[in-house]
């Protein structure tokens, strides 16, 4: 079956990317298909690669790059709510006049309708948030 | 067609439990997850509510562990899973709510 | 199931799911950042106003006394977006002291029936709500 | 020694006006802030728990005209301030409880 | 006013005033990093356990299925950092179908009893921490 | 009087930082002084400047470093929760070995001292959060 997961808060401060993490890895683990993991509203700092968690705790960002790697996963940050927040790829910077980025690896910058796009073509959406 | 709804928030501090299975069918299914899981404690009020709703309740083991709520202490009528549950539920059912 | 096969794809039921308040926080701006951006994609949509949500709907938002955008006005635009089902639960409005009154007046031109303008606030109660949820193929909540 | 509390979540979805006004001393002020101000509409239930508060309550009025409360569906027994208002009520009592 | 002049500062009565749940939300966790850090500044600290705050001392906790850090063992430093009053409200442990059995041990040694020691939970009824609260020169809530 | 403000959400996000902002500019406008901003939990995110909001909504951060130019105010980012979340200085981006930073003009970083001192050194502490 066909999954699209969105996750609406950023990392550490509510639990809703972890939970969305271990769904994903265990609908993965049943041989579930991952269509996408939209990020939006605060959402969109999970994929910063400036966080530096304490060592004994998990590292929530590392996390998602490593699980899109090793699955192939299409992970989106919603640039609309990006840019409220402060994330942004190289080219985003670039034609905003910023003078960095912060976008870590695994996560692509688009557009909105890439979350109606996985409604569409998952079976199922499923929604982490607060 | 039934609906798989996910409530993630204590029902002592916010309505999202009680709004949830107000609007649930009967053959609908409701999982509690992270803080939502405290809906779970019986011998409350959130119990009650749970006891008198139509659609199936489902609480996610592993935010209970987390919480020290021990699963002796889970009200009758809900049913504990884990993540494994918890696709399948979502698999099961034709759409998921999340009542954020 | 929702499905129709014309135009080569599937049409299915969107119901964006609203129960947060207006400006305390932005879910509701970017719920409906959501809504307009999704018009485009010719599905069968509804938003579905309960608890706090409705009081997105309010007349009369004036920010200007907290430095915040009113974005109210924009959802006078979805009926030019084709989005035209907008569910207000009448408990939901009861429990907040609010009627039908205190809400904007939203409309859409109906092009199946000489472009008349029809409201696009349909009150229901919570038992009619849950027949409309039922149907969904897809709910996203905020 | 007298507390000013501030409240900033809807009444009707949360419980932090229900406890704050629990908490609350006689002689403390309540000022409902942000989502807050709806506890401020007459005719809820909320209302009825503020008219049964021994706390004076205000509420901040740019955050009602933003959500188009007018100030006639203010119950009576909450007054109205400005944000002068609330610099004043933080600086009148002894401490500030900001019930998030 | 709970001044005190000796040592040359202000002794502030300072209560954290803790309403939220563990782990659902990050703001448990970082206003005991707060009390921790704050216990190296000689005031006179008080915490209160409040709503669904009294979850934070339940025993037991096993985080290991949400690969989240378990942090619940830090509360049983706070004696050794003498922050030693911990009031609990009664009534929010009574709704929540807890009775302080369900809580953590957390116990101090009291310099002024020949180190004895003893109990840092306080069982308190609404009432009795409303008189608490009034007597606090700075409240920190989380 | 002597007042301390606390900011504990993220812009746009939440109200509070918008409350806290008017708060803080009443409170100067009637004579107070405000000793520090303390920005903690999500708050932390108030201080990138790498956001981009829409051009007809407000600039929270703008908004922030410059009251704090005009009135010489004292704006601190809690570091551990910033290191959580992904802001960091200059010296913080160099000591963590990351190759980016994104603290704005007006902030800077320091430890959870810097909130006891304020709650001890004001006449009252105020608190905005979610």
């Amino acid at each position: 079956m066909k999954f699209g997961v969105v996750v609406n808060e950023g990392p550490y401060t509510h639990q809703a990317s972890d939970s969305a993490y271990q769904f994903t890895k265990e609908a993965i683990a049943q041989g579930h298909e991952i269509i996408r993991v939209f990020f939006y509203h605060d959402g969109v700092n999970n994929g910063t690669r400036l966080t530096v968690p304490p060592g004994d705790d998990r590292h929530i960002q590392n996390n998602w790059s490593e699980l899109a790697k090793e699955h192939n996963l299409d992970m989106v940050v919603c640039i609309a709510a990006a840019q409220r927040r402060g994330i942004l790829d190289e080219n985003e910077a670039k034609r905003q006049g910023k003078d960095a980025d912060n976008i870590a690896e695994g996560f692509r910058i688009s557009g909105l309708g890439q979350l109606i796009e996985a409604g569409i073509q998952a079976d199922r959406l499923v929604t982490f948030g607060d | 067609m039934s609906i798989l709804h996910t409530v993630n928030k204590s029902p002592f501090q916010k309505n999202d439990l009680t709004s949830c299975l107000a609007h649930a069918n009967d053959d609908d299914a409701v999982l509690m997850i992270e803080d939502g899981v405290y809906g779970a404690i019986k011998g409350t009020q959130a119990a009650s509510q749970i006891a008198a709703a139509g659609a199936t309740v489902f609480v996610l083991g592993v935010d209970l562990a987390a919480r020290g709520i021990s699963e002796d202490k889970v009200a009758d009528g809900v049913s504990v899973v884990g993540y494994d549950g918890f696709v399948k539920l979502a698999a099961e059912h034709h759409a998921v709510n999340s009542w954020l | 199931m929702s499905e129709d096969m014309e135009d080569g794809g599937d049409i299915k039921k969107f119901m964006y799911m609203n129960r947060k308040a207006p400006y305390g926080t932005i879910y509701a701006l970017e719920a409906l950042e959501v809504v307009l951006i999704g018009a485009a994609f010719d599905q069968d949509v509804s938003l579905a106003f309960v608890d706090d949500g409705v009081f997105q709907l309010t007349k009369g938002q004036d920010t200007a006394g907290i430095g915040i955008k009113n974005f109210s006005p924009a959802f006078k635009a979805l009926g030019d977006y084709d989005v035209t089902k907008l569910y207000v639960e009448k408990e939901s409005l009861e429990e907040r002291g609010l009627t039908a009154d205190d809400l904007m007046d939203l409309v859409y031109e109906d092009e199946d029936d000489d472009w008349a303008e029809k409201p696009s606030i349909r009150l229901v109660s919570r038992d009619e709500l849950k027949t409309v949820l039922a149907e969904q193929d897809v709910i996203m909540s905020f």
